[in-house]
């Protein structure tokens, strides 16, 4: 074990290192929205992950997020700052009221539920005037932080200020995980009866994961509607709360560094898969199809368990 | 005249006749997807790229080998089944074992390259399927197309018999018991990944049969069934899972539904589904047919 | 702080242009990158055959402009504005593309316009429709190249208004797009001397129009005009067939309907339906010379407007860019908007100040299947719309650029 | 024993990362009635899962009737001609009483007639037509036993058919069982429920920690009464 955490403490140097030093390599915009969408897919792997939850209506957390910012920095002229706390607290607000009916439910009950809200969300986002439907609420401020302490006009500059929200939420993700509260969240994951018999009240736990989890996914909706300086619809349909499910997939579901690696790899694939104009659908699904087949725990899984060296540990089991 | 709600009544009887055909639609693969999803757990994404198959096939049928469609009708369900039965027994049949989020990964990106290869190939704006039986009948509230009539009829009897053949016979009760208790089935002596594989095959020709059925209607093309996936297993959900007689009921019961707000409030007529799916769940959370077990 | 602006612009190329005239192109190449649907709902319309339509520009010049090779990049812009904005970004920013043509539905373009204002770089909006483009969007480095929603109101509207159809009943997709659609064409209807007498207003990718058809039926308006676009297009003409509305007396107006939809449809359900484009591959012969070569290479596809202008667009900034011996952005599009455009698609045309390109509209009505005389042949010229006529008039737009005198 | 129907060497099974059985060895004679008896989780319902092939992971020697079926699926177990009843009874909700009875398929001649099945127990030709799990704890046994009678099957398997039943039920069951013993039936019984083993059985073997540690027979029983009950934890 001395030996995993020696060699998780390098990947975590050399991962900050890559981080620090990427802008200077990549694109800094698209680092950032693979950052933003990065915290998105931990946001939903909190939930699926850690405490069971399949949601299948995340996108309303991120869009909704995206649209208070826009609208509050754009319309009313608010601090970028202001604006991301405020869009938090409303994708928070949000996810306490959808939550609290969702999780009345389990299983595939409970996403189809999560599922019917961002239906709704999404029917009154292209309903309602502020999000300028189709157009998109486009041609939102970049503003210096903190009062003009911290200048963002640059992309790189954007960068590291939005590094450094995206690691703040990571952290965040982190703590929760590792809290007596994460425990007992893995505990009513693993055996709600058992949890219910031991005196946990697994409705408030699991309504208190879902808020959070909302809450930073809305963290991520408003960073990345920061950083594109707009909020399109594109944020709050279905389909973004599947690719969100796709990406924890993808990177490997309960583990903390999979979502990121998911995160990064479909938003790669749509950038520069792009080229392949006509194909991009056809690639990425037959990846999916690979994926299933041959590295069903996901990439960062795949690797954990190549580094662990162990014949079969059992479904699930948190790594990195 | 008298009016309801600003509507002539007869002109409401048009709006929920025609509700009720595209109710027939929602049947038909609902329909499918809930023997799909009771038997294999698994929601079959790839639901609607099989309907776009089944009218693509009749297309191709019509076009390159002038198989008129009411052979296609049969023909084309039957071959795009056998192409259900061929991605089980490769793919599918590799994750039972596994959370079903997995299905759900590789359905997904089944569908994903199925419509990928096909806009490749056909273009986005789709092939037209020329009316089989065109014309129609003045019902003096409204014009009914023949053709029309015709598909709720043949969406009636298909549910119908499908719903004889799982309910009322012997494989029917096979398939049932093996939707509870695979294990215990296959311990009887019954082959149960075959049956599996016949059920694939079956869930995928209904929604085969519908799209051959779609296809004079709306234009064939690629993407018609992108986003039906998510509707139908609403209705799936709404009828309550494992229940075919609810996900029938429940089919035409939303066509209705939908038809309705198409007058009242047609913005909101693709979001009302959701609607009727969350107070249905949160009310009643095994659906309006479905029994807790 | 525009005046100064466009000042500071003017001043800049003047001492620009005085430099000795070595070819001043960025990074020795011109790169054209096309960012379009290439995968989804409207990939017929624009997609591959606008990647070929731009190749078809670029092989015109031998491959080569003011000395320097000129490179073509491509991405499918899948709908989504992220992916646009990313993407253009990335194009100008680290790949040195010079000019950006597309780039799909409003939202994307929109995003892509900011990008293109931001850098400073050639933005050719091909394919949008929405008129805010160079209207309260507008900005100095883009250009708006086919058409709008105010010209397919101009168009079709006053035609089918002009004709009789008095009274309307509008089918409306339920977006930016299909709103200011049915805005425009009723302020076209109303000042005829028409009327409006109700609209229903459908989800975007409905595909049962058969409630909607009751409805417009029951209206008893003349004519049903059809505020969409593509696939949902195309289902509503083929169920109003369906549902007797044209044999019934009532008259259709598709509002945004493009060769590829009738050849989609086929003239059995389409003809009669009276529309309006800047381009028709069988107007004359150069027209016709080109979508002859445009057929060979997309198996026998003939080109929508939308791809013809992805090929002129190409061309008239690699004429530019010949004539100027530079890329530079200011400079070229300082010349496109003093020198008036004559090339034999879209014949003569003027880009405004505020980015709007102005060129003749045709409202054409499609054939019945007896008067089609092979593949392709869809259309008969009713009236050739002036550009003047067509286009909004840039005072009324409320682009900034544009100086209030 | 020269007539062994089962001869089962050497079985090791596993529940996925578990190893539950570690090398059971016994034999049951054609037309015999044997119980494998045991303290909870010592391994006999996995004994029996794992005859008819739905545990995890299996090895070792099963041969049933001359022939080595340890690698079999489950269903060609079943068609060889061995029918189980689960210790959960398996009723299927969604099935009608007499749909439940006729769903085995009929692997071999030989089997008993639902005429012959409804005779043994009458109740449940009364409620033919009902849903499958409103029946009572003890028609659904009956149901579950009754079902896997018609499919010709010469071994039952079955797994703790008295659990939770009142005393007239089981001695109900019980009668059941022996009759189905004279009518040559070899039955294979898991039990918990001791006195009412002794009552039916031939032999009894005693399953700890996944092995089979001792056989005692039926006659044998009242002698060897201390032994046993120190084996059950009675």
């Amino acid at each position: 074990m001395t030996n995993n955490h020696t060699l998780r403490n390098i990947l975590l140097v050399a991962a900050l290192a890559v981080a620090l030093a990427a802008p200077w390599v990549a694109y800094p915009v698209f680092l950032m929205t693979a950052l933003c969408f990065a915290l998105f897919a931990c946001a939903f792997n909190l939930l699926l992950g850690f405490a069971g939850l399949m949601s299948f209506g995340h996108a309303m957390f991120f869009g909704m997020a995206a649209y208070f910012f826009g609208h509050t920095v754009k319309e009313w002229g608010w601090r970028p700052e202001f604006g991301i706390l405020a869009s938090v607290l409303g994708a928070a607000a949000l996810g306490a009221v959808t939550g609290a009916l969702a999780i009345r439910r389990q299983g595939i009950y409970f996403a189809m539920i999560t599922l019917a809200f961002s239906q709704m969300i999404y029917f009154f986002c292209v309903q309602a005037p502020f999000t300028h439907g189709e157009d998109g609420l486009q041609g939102i401020p970049r503003r210096a932080f903190l009062g003009g302490l911290i200048e963002v006009k640059d992309d790189r500059a954007m960068y590291y200020v939005v590094l450094a929200i995206v690691l703040f939420g990571f952290a965040a993700v982190y703590r929760i995980i590792h809290s007596p509260f994460g425990q007992v969240l893995k505990a009513i994951r693993e055996n709600e009866q058992r949890a219910i018999s031991l005196g946990y009240n697994a409705n408030l736990y699991k309504l208190l994961a879902f808020i959070l989890s909302a809450a930073i996914a809305g963290l991520a909706g408003s960073t990345k509607a920061m950083v594109l300086q707009f909020a399109t619809l594109t944020d709050v349909t279905a389909a973004m709360s599947g690719e969100v499910v796709l990406m924890a997939l993808v990177g490997g579901i309960g583990t903390l560094a999979g979502p990121v690696v998911g995160a990064f790899v479909i938003i790669t694939m749509q950038n520069y898969l792009a080229a392949a104009g006509e194909w991009v659908l056809v690639i990425q699904g037959a990846i999916f199809v690979v994926i299933v087949l041959a590295f069903r725990k996901g990439i960062v899984g795949e690797i954990g368990d190549l580094v662990r060296r162990r014949p079969k540990p059992g479904p699930a089991g948190s790594s990195a | 005249m008298f009016e309801l709600l600003g509507i002539a009544p007869q002109a409401l009887f048009g709006q929920l006749l025609v509700g009720l055909i595209n109710g027939a639609f929602y049947a038909m693969l609902s329909l499918g997807l809930a023997v799909i999803f009771g038997m294999l757990n698994v929601i079959n994404f790839t639901h609607g790229a099989q309907y776009m198959l089944g009218a693509f096939a009749a297309w191709l049928m019509l076009t390159v080998l002038n198989i008129p469609f009411w052979i296609g009708l049969v023909l084309a369900p039957l071959v795009v089944g056998l192409f259900g039965v061929v991605l089980e027994r490769l793919l599918l049949k590799r994750l039972y074992h596994l959370d079903h989020l997995y299905g759900f990964l590789m359905t997904f990106g089944l569908a994903l390259v199925i419509e990928g290869v096909f806009q490749w190939k056909w273009g986005s704006s789709g092939q037209p399927y020329p009316n089989p039986i065109p014309g129609g009948t003045n019902l003096g509230f409204m014009f009914l197309p023949t053709y029309r009539a015709f598909v709720v009829v043949a969406a009636l009897v298909i549910c119908l018999a499908t719903w004889f053949a799982i309910e009322r016979t012997r494989l029917g009760g096979y398939l049932r018991a093996a939707t509870e208790n695979p294990t215990l089935v296959r311990a009887f002596g019954i082959n149960v990944p075959r049956l599996i594989t016949l059920t694939y095959g079956l869930g995928v020709g209904l929604a085969a049969l519908a799209g051959v059925l779609a296809a004079p209607i709306y234009q064939v093309s690629p993407l018609m069934g992108q986003n039906l996936v998510l509707v139908v297993f609403a209705v799936v959900v709404i009828g309550g899972m494992g229940s075919i007689l609810g996900s029938i009921v429940t089919g035409f019961g939303l066509g209705l539904i939908e038809g309705l707000t198409k007058v009242f409030y047609p913005q909101a007529s693709s979001t009302v589904i959701f609607v009727i799916m969350a107070i249905v769940l949160l009310i009643k959370p095994a659906g309006l047919f479905g029994r807790t077990r | 702080m525009r005046k100064s602006l466009a000042a500071a612009a003017l001043v800049c190329g003047m001492g620009v242009a005085a430099l000795p005239a070595a070819a001043q192109i960025s990074g020795d190449v011109v790169k054209l990158g096309v960012l379009t649907d290439m995968s989804s709902l409207y990939s017929d319309i624009n997609g591959p055959g606008a990647v070929v339509a731009v190749q078809m520009a670029i092989e015109e010049f031998g491959g080569m402009v003011a000395g320097k090779k000129i490179e073509l990049v491509q991405a499918d812009v899948q709908n989504k504005a992220d992916i646009a904005a990313t993407i253009s970004g990335r194009w100008y920013d680290v790949e040195g593309v010079d000019a950006i043509l597309g780039t799909g539905g409003s939202a994307s373009s929109i995003a892509t316009m900011r990008v293109a204002g931001e850098k400073k770089r050639m933005f050719f909006a091909v394919d949008p429709a929405s008129s805010d483009i160079t209207g309260k969007l507008c900005n100095a480095y883009t250009v708006h190249w086919v058409y709008d929603t105010v010209v397919l109101a101009n168009g079709t509207g006053s035609a089918v208004v002009k004709a009789g159809g008095k009274s309307w009943f509008f089918l409306t997709a339920d977006y930016a797009f299909g709103h200011a659609l049915e805005r425009d064409v009723s302020a076209v209807v109303t000042a005829n001397g028409g009327k409006v007498v109700g609209s229903v207003r459908h989800p975007l990718n409905t595909s049962d129009f058969s409630s909607f058809m009751l409805q417009a039926q029951a209206s008893k308006a003349q004519v049903i005009g059809l505020a969409n676009a593509g696939g949902d297009t195309i289902n509503s003409i083929k169920q109003a067939a369906e549902f007797g509305v044209v044999k019934g007396g009532q008259k259709l107006a598709g509002l945004l309907v493009f060769v590829t939809d009738v050849h989609s449809l086929t003239l059995k359900l389409a003809q009669g339906l009276q529309l309006t484009e800047a381009f028709y591959w069988d107007r004359n012969d150069a027209s016709r010379a080109f979508a002859k070569r445009f057929g060979e290479r997309m198996n026998g596809k003939m080109p929508t407007s939308i791809q013809a202008g992805f090929y002129t667009a190409a061309k008239h900034y690699l004429e530019q860019v010949k004539a100027l011996n530079t890329d530079d952005a200011d400079k070229v599009m300082a010349r496109m908007k003093s020198t008036p455009a004559d090339e034999p698609l879209f014949g003569k045309a003027v880009i405004r100040q505020d980015g709007r390109k102005v060129h003749d509209v045709y409202l054409f009505e499609v054939k019945a299947p007896s008067e089609s005389k092979g593949p392709w042949d869809y259309y008969k010229l009713i009236r050739t719309i002036p550009g003047e006529e067509a286009f909004r008039p840039m005072d009324q737009g409320g682009c900034p650029l544009v100086k209030k005198s | 024993m020269a007539d062994a129907l089962l001869t089962i060497a050497g079985l090791q099974a596993w529940y996925g990362e578990s190893h539950i059985l570690h090398g059971v060895d016994f034999e049951v004679g054609r037309g015999e009635l044997v119980t494998l008896l045991g303290r909870n989780g010592a391994g006999k319902t996995t004994t029996l899962r794992s005859i008819m092939g739905i545990v995890g992971r299996r090895s070792g020697s099963i041969r049933f009737d001359g022939a080595e079926i340890v690698a079999r699926t489950s269903d060609a177990v079943a068609r060889a001609g061995i029918a189980y009843c689960p210790e959960e009874r398996g009723i299927f909700s969604s099935l009608s009483v007499e749909e439940n009875l006729l769903l085995p398929p009929v692997v071999r001649p030989g089997g008993m007639s639902v005429g012959e099945i409804f005779e043994l127990f009458p109740n449940l030709k009364e409620r033919r037509r009902s849903q499958g799990t409103k029946l009572s704890g003890g028609e659904q046994q009956m149901l579950a036993i009754g079902r896997i009678l018609r499919t010709g099957a010469t071994l039952l398997l079955l797994d703790e058919p008295t659990e939770g039943l009142a005393p007239v039920i089981v001695q109900r069951i019980g009668e059941a069982i022996r009759a189905l013993k004279s009518r040559g039936f070899t039955i294979l019984l898991v039990e918990q429920n001791f006195h009412f083993a002794a009552t039916v059985a031939d032999r009894h073997y005693v399953v700890e920690d996944g092995r089979v540690v001792d056989m005692v027979r039926g006659s044998d029983v009242q002698a060897n009464l201390g032994k046993l009950q120190t084996y059950l934890g009675l």
